[in-house]
């Protein structure tokens, strides 16, 4: 085959006044601006662009579109790229894959002449002998992986994501596509027209009679006139539930590719045919290419694609390729038509060219052979939409059965027609749809709450009274008297699938399972049909009988790239977060939030705290303000202990348990005023914790009157903790008496702290030490912490993180919800079976609970290593002796600055649970020290006394 | 708004700002806000004359949205709030009626011009079309991955959305405005309020 | 019944290379992998569900109970539901030492495989990480590890420049929303050609005698003696099973269903603590292989694994909503690419290829439900979650055991459905929502 | 993605809302027996037809309500989309 470039042509798409210097496998060409990669190539005389799966055979043009399985390159480090839509681009770098060494000399190419043992599902067979070769077989094997090649170091460019609602989507902009736009658009709707190509027309835009091009004129004419919104080169890849449709952009101007999510009230299916191969002996061989092919390099491209041509065709189109060869100069050796039942048996030549056809037993040298076989409908969108595509063996294509309303098909998926017909199909298709989507839209509008009030009854839903397409008949042409290749990507041939069906693999999804025909790049665009035609073959079955195999989304692939978009992680700080990233904070993730973990030492500001003060920030803290006169008895409901009693001033610990007895959350509560509360949760739990809330008022207890609003970050919380806490929260803060009998432990006072009114603070604290927790207006919370910071210098006042706190409730032994308890802990697991009132009348869990009270559970208790020096990790199991049976675990463990020695909490089976009691704690490394239980979860001031003071 | 110290924003990092543009993004996290809840239908919500998913504006500038079914935020300058809160404290002692200042634990973001519904369509679902998301409408709804309160509130001229956040969000959801409203041409306003 | 390939009950020509050579040479096609019967009026079992789990059930059952009158039934075709869309992953990393034990045990049926089926089912052991994003997914990690060295299964938690080593494609610099800290390594784990196990267990079951019925679906389960209507429910006993052929006497009846576990054990009167609930996955097109092993985040929702064809193969948590309906969805491929990029971000301009989803039966305590029922002969292997394929050859060895003993085998006793009734679950939930 | 029929806002994507599940009634907990309360905690009919199920409008309207929805084909009882039949095998 030999392709050159033509003089310019009337359509053609190229603008030859700009080159585009390129590179092939290393070595320079050129092309148009207007080219694709593919064309460019082929008109430099390429004729081969890849090498096949299995048996690396050469492969050409196919059908020079973005469904070619043979163009699939690397451009730079974008690997599959398909170069039959890729629009030529000055200085790329492309290379051919799958192809070692080299292109045109590849080694593996020697796998054609084993192609009879290497039958479809062969490795299913063999390799399992020696066993321990396996592995190295299967490295052999990854070794023939198709495609291109990953650059580990590519940016993740930019990718953003459009959400839009759109009365009409149209997926395809053929003619009957653009009518369907245009009427749905004249009608009042809100259209957006979506073309796969880079250019709206369909197959008009190939054609070379004059009416056809003045028919895309006229169109192209009237989209531009229109307020119709039109994507090119950009595919709808997806309908999902209620019209939710997935759209690809490829041509964005900032995005590397755009996914548009769109809402559509109707979508119209107008995605014309796809050219199907026809099978039989050399069916792959360079320079067999279909009719669309031959058009599409003519007539856009002004390539010749060979000098002397056969021409098979069963259908006016082949005869228009006929034609259109004739044109421009290529020797028309023979034409067989398929109409009259003559077939092609074989295309011979060398391993990289054709050099002629056998038909009916003639052999007619050629250097290209065109096919027009018949098509296929690609009936994705459709199928996506729950609908099951019917066989039409008059016509041998499928064609749409039952789709749901809001989903409408025209063009060629709908039937055929002249192109007034077609035309005249989607023009009524598009006033069905504007009707149909104005009844959605009607219904939308006057269910949402926000929308401008509807005008009058909704529009009737509008019935289906378009003149149907006809159906022209087509010859059941899909293997020839000999075998050939049918899925060109994976390299299965008819024969591979006519013995899976004698094996066994009869069905259609078995058989594509088994040969792994329709699983690659082109997911069955251009044989599906051909596959379920061996199998029908194979069984003696019709292809209705045999059915297809289901479409899956996308309809075209897209990259993670742009399915990923502009990745939104939304991060929280609290408003002190620019005075941490000042002071050297090391930060850490904790759910959404960035916090600060430590300042550079942790044991020291833990000595700090025990010695002098400290601040910490812990806004995350999670705080839900309660009012209303029944809120005490939401605290019974929500608790384990009892709330009626709690006077304004004070506040309370509680634990929550889920209605399983597992413990859920806790915190403490605030009586802030009579019918006023602050509940405060673990940072974690705060969203999950407020939803229960809301569901239990909502749904269980809809009389009670109590408001919760979260507020978890319309305060700061700052802890000011150590001996000297009292003296510095003392010197910013107006109109509390601090003094200990005034303001004594798990109390809460209303206050203004350093010129900040409306601030709360509550002496309660996680580390053991007397401890103030501001609350502040977070507007003020900057202020508030930095005025602490400075009022306290002379006190040695510092910041401490997470981690000095975590190792001060350690050694206060404060359990951690999720750390210290799991997915099974009860409640009274934890030790505070006290605070589990079982005579009240009702709260979450309690069934659970009284029954746990019975039961045998494993405990949370504080343990100490007897060698002080020992820190188990985190997870050490706790074992029986020497033995593997584990019998607890430790869920904390830090070495105590205060103690001098190491400290942890752990769950023990219930016999280990005693204060005093020896375990084996089975560290990481894997040796056995030995540990004990402590009497009290505190290891450090189990008085409280400190706290207290 | 407490007058002194003052009001420190979310919006902390420093931007270049101008006083007008096509597409403006301005930081109004100062603006009072309060959320006031009673029982739908009653004589509160009467009082507040907003049911859910609209707005109406009251006297001395205030700006009262019908949040939720039975929540109202309402925002503008911290004496007509007052004003509008005010107004409840005369409704039937039977009836369950509580408001709180949330200026502090909520960010106020502007969107401004006639690209503001394309821009707002890159980072939320709505329906931004004059007949879903009229002006006055109120909505929730996720922005970035952000639950925001929204309210359409139209000027003399162009198109405004308000949008109020989670204050800790503030400043990720600034930048997120920032970068979706970057082919826009998107300036950032001065701050106001 | 079709045309072609009806064979006699004989010896399966044996899969071999010198075997594959012959049949090459001579252009022979193999025989049927399995027969294509008339349905008997009586079985001495019936299993319901021709997936793994099913056809390992009724291969053990033959294979080492010499119980051979057995009839696999499916709906659709054989390894049509979630065997055949599960991204094949194996491992044993539980967290529970009853999850660990029952887990290792199939590993290393998994890995006898080839050889016992005689079919290469491409047991590919190429490691298992699971990422861990904080501290407290490090510390689940390490309490897997610990939990698995004392059940003797290879697991060790290793640090970023080890990760690094193993899995070059992972971004493991400082900077990402979701660091990685550390994961659970565990050598062992990797992935196996799921529908070679379908395929394999089908086979081997077919030469011991055990039927396989492809488009035949339970419409009934037939009982007497039982509380509720029907004679169904607790305190009764199965009696056959009615099907869209016929019917069909047997004393034995085993759910081995996914996605309809709780609409076959309803027909025996038996309620199940099972919701259904969609899973999905997708594939990209393929590449040059890049990643050697299997990558879990478990923070991230996701796990990732390349096929020796080059594909990148993804799946997910289960969706949040209870259905029935296995459409896939656009917000699952772009949660997913999010998240895979989060982890490699080198791989953006990979395409994804298609996706699909399967139904998984979800329970509580994310264990199984298997074993007798308080229906006499009806047995459950069911309520499988995400977990199903990797347990598949000890399930049916288990099952098998249940079923010719009459007695339930200690390693399914904790799986027991009579658990929910005591209150005591199962531990596995602590090892959070994607295990893979 | 899922249009789910709130009754305060309107059709909002799934997305929008958190899946409460099955809607089952809680057992008076002063006399429910284990069995009950078990069965309120784990047994679940999961019909593949109509459910009643809770959703919570998270990014929304922020509340609790219960709906109808076939499990089968995803469309809900009130009010259906015109023109749409959904959900099914893929």
């Amino acid at each position: 085959m030999t392709m050159s470039r033509l003089g310019p042509q009337p359509t053609e798409v190229l603008d030859r006044s700009t080159k585009l210097r390129f590179r092939w496998n290393g070595k320079r060409f050129d092309g148009f601006e207007g080219d694709t990669i593919a064309s460019a190539l082929a008109a430099a005389g390429e004729h081969v662009f890849s090498r096949s799966m299995k048996y690396h055979r050469p492969r050409g043009i196919l059908t020079a579109d973005y469904w070619d399985p043979n163009l699939m390159v690397q451009v730079g480090d974008d690997p599959n790229v398909r170069a039959g839509n890729r629009l030529l681009e000055a200085g790329m770098d492309v290379r051919a894959q799958n192809v070692w060494p080299s292109l045109h000399r590849d080694i593996k190419a020697a796998n054609s002449l084993f192609g009879r043992f290497l039958t479809a599902g062969f490795y299913y067979k063999t390799f399992m002998r020696p066993a321990w070769l396996w592995p190295t077989y299967e490295r052999v094997l990854a070794t023939f992986a198709p495609g291109g090649k990953i650059d580990l170091d590519t940016p993740h460019r930019y990718h953003d994501k459009r959400y839009t609602h759109p009365d009409v989507v149209v997926a395809g902009a053929g003619p009957a596509g653009i009518e369907a736009a245009l009427a749905a658009a004249a009608a009042g709707a809100r259209v957006l027209l979506v073309e796969h190509e880079h250019a709206v027309g369909g197959h008009l835009r190939y054609s070379s009679s004059d009416s056809d091009q003045a028919v895309l004129a006229e169109l192209r004419a009237a989209l531009d006139a229109s307020e119709v919104e039109v994507l090119t080169n950009s595919t709808v890849t997806g309908r999902y539930e209620d019209n939710w449709l997935g759209i690809v952009q490829r041509n964005h101007p900032i995005a590397v590719e755009r996914l548009i999510k769109a809402r559509a009230k109707v979508l119209v299916a107008a995605p014309g045919l796809i050219e199907r191969p026809y099978v039989f002996s050399g069916n792959d061989r360079p320079g067999v290419i279909t009719s669309g092919a031959a058009r599409r390099l003519i007539n856009l491209w002004g390539v010749k694609p060979g000098e002397r041509a056969v021409v098979f065709t069963a259908n006016s189109e082949g005869d228009a390729a006929a034609a259109d060869l004739d044109r421009v100069g290529v020797e028309i050796a023979a034409i067989i038509d398929g109409r009259e039942g003559k077939r092609v048996s074989s295309a011979q030549g060398s391993s990289r060219a054709l050099g002629a056809v056998v038909a009916g037993g003639n052999r007619i040298e050629a250097d290209l052979l065109v096919v027009a076989a018949g098509w296929t409908a690609p009936t994705s969108l459709l199928n996506m939409a729950g609908d099951r595509p019917v066989h039409d063996p008059a016509t041998a294509r499928f064609f749409p059965s039952d789709p749901p309303g809001n989903v409408l098909a025209t063009g060629g998926l709908a039937g055929d027609g002249t192109l007034d017909e077609l035309r005249a199909h989607g023009a009524a298709t598009g006033r069905l749809a504007a009707q149909r989507a104005a009844a959605v839209a009607h219904r939308l509008q006057a269910m949402t709450a926000r929308a401008r009030p509807v005008d009058g009854d909704e529009p009737a839903w509008a019935p289906d009274e378009r003149t149907p397409l006809g159906r022209d008949p087509h010859p059941e042409l899909y293997r020839s008297d000999t075998h050939g290749m049918v899925d060109f990507s994976e390299d299965v041939g008819s024969k591979d699938l006519v013995a899976a069906a004698h094996e066994g693999y009869d069905s259609v999804e078995l058989a594509k399972r088994y040969t792994t025909s329709t699983m690659g790049p082109s997911q069955g665009k251009l044989e599906t049909v051909n596959t379920v035609a061996a199998i029908a073959e194979a069984r003696g079955e019709t292809i209705a009988q045999v059915g297809t195999t289901v479409w899956r989304p996308p309809y075209a692939p897209l990259t993670l790239g742009a399915l990923a978009g502009r990745v939104f992680e939304p991060v929280r700080v609290s408003s002190i977060h620019p005075w941490h990233e000042a002071n050297g904070v090391s930060t850490i993730i904790a759910g959404q939030w960035m916090r600060p973990d430590h300042y550079g030492d942790p044991a020291a500001e833990v000595r700090n705290v025990r010695t002098n003060v400290g601040l910490i920030d812990v806004t995350p803290l999670g705080k839900l303000d309660l009012r209303g006169p029944d809120i005490p008895k939401l605290l019974n409901l929500l608790y384990t202990n009892k709330w009626s009693k709690l006077p304004v001033g004070k506040v309370r610990y509680g634990m929550m348990c889920a209605e399983d007895g597992v413990v859920l959350d806790d915190g403490v509560t605030g009586r802030l005023g009579e019918d006023h509360y602050l509940m405060t949760t673990t940072s974690s739990g705060a969203g999950g914790v407020w939803e229960w809330v809301e569901n239990w008022l909502q749904t269980e207890r809809p009389d009670w009157k109590v408001h919760v609003t979260p507020v978890t970050t319309a305060y700061v919380s700052i802890n000011v903790a150590g001996p000297k806490a009292r003296e510095l929260v003392g010197r910013v803060t107006e109109g509390v008496d601090l003094s200990p009998d005034a303001f004594p432990y798990m109390e809460v006072r209303l206050a203004t702290v350093a010129g900040v009114d409306g601030c709360f603070m509550w002496r309660i604290g996680f580390t053991g030490e007397l401890s103030f927790e501001i609350h502040a207006p977070s507007g003020h919370g900057l202020h508030v912490w930095e005025a602490l910071m400075d009022a306290g210098q002379d006190l040695g006042v510092g910041p401490f993180g997470l981690e000095g706190q975590r190792i001060m409730r350690l050694e206060k032994g404060h359990f951690i919800v999720g750390q210290d308890t799991d997915g099974l802990t009860l409640g009274p697991s934890t030790g505070l079976s006290p605070l589990i009132k079982l005579d009240k009348d009702d709260f979450a869990g309690m069934p659970e609970l009284a029954w746990a009270a019975d039961r045998s559970l494993p405990m949370i208790v504080a343990i100490q290593p007897d060698d002080p020096n020992v820190v188990p990790d985190e997870a050490s199991q706790i074992v029986r002796g020497n033995t593997n049976e584990i019998l607890g675990r430790i869920t904390s463990a830090r070495m105590s600055p205060t103690l001098g020695r190491s400290i942890c909490l752990g769950q023990v089976e219930p016999e280990l649970a005693a204060g005093g009691t020896k375990v084996t704690v089975l560290l990481t490394s894997g040796e056995r020290v030995s540990a004990t239980v402590m009497d009290h979860h505190a290891h450090f001031d189990p008085a409280g006394e400190r706290l207290r003071g | 708004m407490a007058e002194s110290p003052a009001f420190e924003s979310p919006v902390v990092r420093s931007y270049e700002s101008s006083s007008g543009g096509p597409l403006m993004l301005t930081d109004a996290s100062a603006t009072t806000k309060w959320l006031v809840r009673a029982e739908t239908g009653g004589a509160a919500a009467d009082r507040m004359d907003a049911p859910f998913g609209s707005s109406r504006t009251a006297g001395g500038g205030a700006f009262v949205m019908g949040s939720r079914p039975g929540e109202w935020i309402v925002t503008g300058p911290a004496d007509a709030v007052a004003e509008v809160v005010a107004g409840l404290d005369g409704v039937d002692s039977s009836e369950f009626v509580t408001a709180l200042d949330w200026t502090h634990g909520r960010a106020l973001f502007l969107v401004t011009g006639t690209d503001a519904p394309r821009m707002l369509e890159k980072v939320c679902s709505l329906d931004w079309s004059d007949a879903m998301t009229p002006n006055g409408a109120v909505a929730s709804a996720s922005v970035a991955k952000v639950t925001c309160d929204i309210a359409r509130y139209d000027g003399d001229s162009a198109p405004t959305y308000m949008i109020f956040c989670d204050r800790s969000f503030g400043q990720y959801l600034f930048d997120a405005l920032i970068d979706a409203g970057d082919e826009f041409g998107l300036a950032v306003g001065l701050p106001n309020g | 019944m079709t045309g072609i390939g009806r064979r006699l009950r004989r010896r399966p020509p044996k899969y071999s290379a010198a075997a594959l050579a012959w049949r090459g040479m001579r252009g022979d096609y193999w025989p049927r992998v399995w027969r294509d019967t008339e349905l008997k009026s009586s079985y001495d079992a019936v299993v319901v569900g021709g997936g793994v789990h099913g056809l390992a059930t009724a291969y053990y059952l033959a294979r080492n109970h010499g119980i051979t009158n057995v009839a696999v039934v499916d709906k659709a075709y054989l390894g049509s539901g979630a065997s055949g869309r599960n991204t094949a992953i194996v491992r044993a990393n539980y967290l529970t030492p009853e999850g660990v034990a029952f887990y290792d045990r199939s590993l290393q049926l998994y890995n006898s495989m080839a050889l016992d089926l005689n079919i290469n089912v491409m047991m590919s052991e190429r490691g298992h990480l699971t990422l861990a994003h904080n501290d407290s997914s490090l510390r689940t990690m390490n309490w897997r590890a610990e939990v698995n060295k004392l059940q003797g299964v290879n697991s060790s938690v290793i640090g970023p420049d080890e990760i690094k080593k193993i899995a070059p494609a992972l971004d493991t610099s400082s900077h990402p929303r979701y660091p990685i800290l550390g994961a659970l390594y565990h050598p062992p784990g990797g992935i196996v050609r799921h529908d070679a196990v379908v395929w394999g267990y089908a086979r081997a079951a077919d030469y011991m005698g055990v039927e396989m019925h492809q488009k035949t679906e339970v419409l009934d389960i037939l009982c007497e003696g039982g509380n509720g209507p029907d004679g169904k429910g607790p305190g009764g006993k199965v009696v056959g099973v009615r099907t869209n052929r016929g019917d069909i006497s047997t004393p034995v009846v085993v759910n081995c269903t996914a996605g309809w576990a709780g609409l076959i054990s309803a027909m025996a009167g038996v309620r199940l603590p099972i919701t259904t609930h969609p899973l999905q996955a997708a594939v990209t097109e393929p590449v040059k292989v890049f990643l050697p092993t299997v990558v879990v985040s478990g923070s991230l929702h996701v796990y990732i694994s390349q096929t020796d064809r080059g594909e990148l193969v993804f799946g997910a948590a289960v969706d949040p909503v209870a259905t029935y309906s296995i459409r896939g969805s656009l917000e699952f491929t772009e949660e997913l690419a999010g998240h895979v990029l989060e982890l490699m971000p080198g791989i953006s301009r990979m395409r994804l290829l298609r996706q699909w989803s399967g139904l998984c039966d979800m329970t509580p305590d994310y264990s199984p439900v298997m074993g007798f029922t308080p229906v006499d002969g009806f047995l459950v292997d069911v309520g499988w979650g995400t977990y199903g394929f990797k347990a598949a050859p000890v399930s049916g060895e288990q099952m098998a055991e249940a079923v010719a003993t009459g007695r339930t085998p200690k390693l399914i006793a904790p799986f027991a459905l009579s658990r929910f009734d005591s209150g005591e679950l199962v531990g596995e939930k602590g090892a959070a929502s994607v295990g893979h | 993605m899922l249009l789910v029929p709130c009754p305060n806002c309107g059709p909002r994507n799934s997305a929008d809302l958190r899946y409460g599940g099955e809607s089952h009634a809680r057992p008076d907990p002063a006399t429910a027996t284990p069995q009950q309360w078990r069965g309120y905690l784990y047994l679940r009919d999961n019909p593949a037809g109509w459910l009643r199920e809770t959703w919570y409008c998270r990014s929304g309207c922020r509340r609790w309500f219960t709906l109808e929805r076939n499990t089968a084909t995803n469309e809900f009882r009130t009010p259906p989309m015109p023109g749409d039949k959904r959900g099914g095998k893929a």
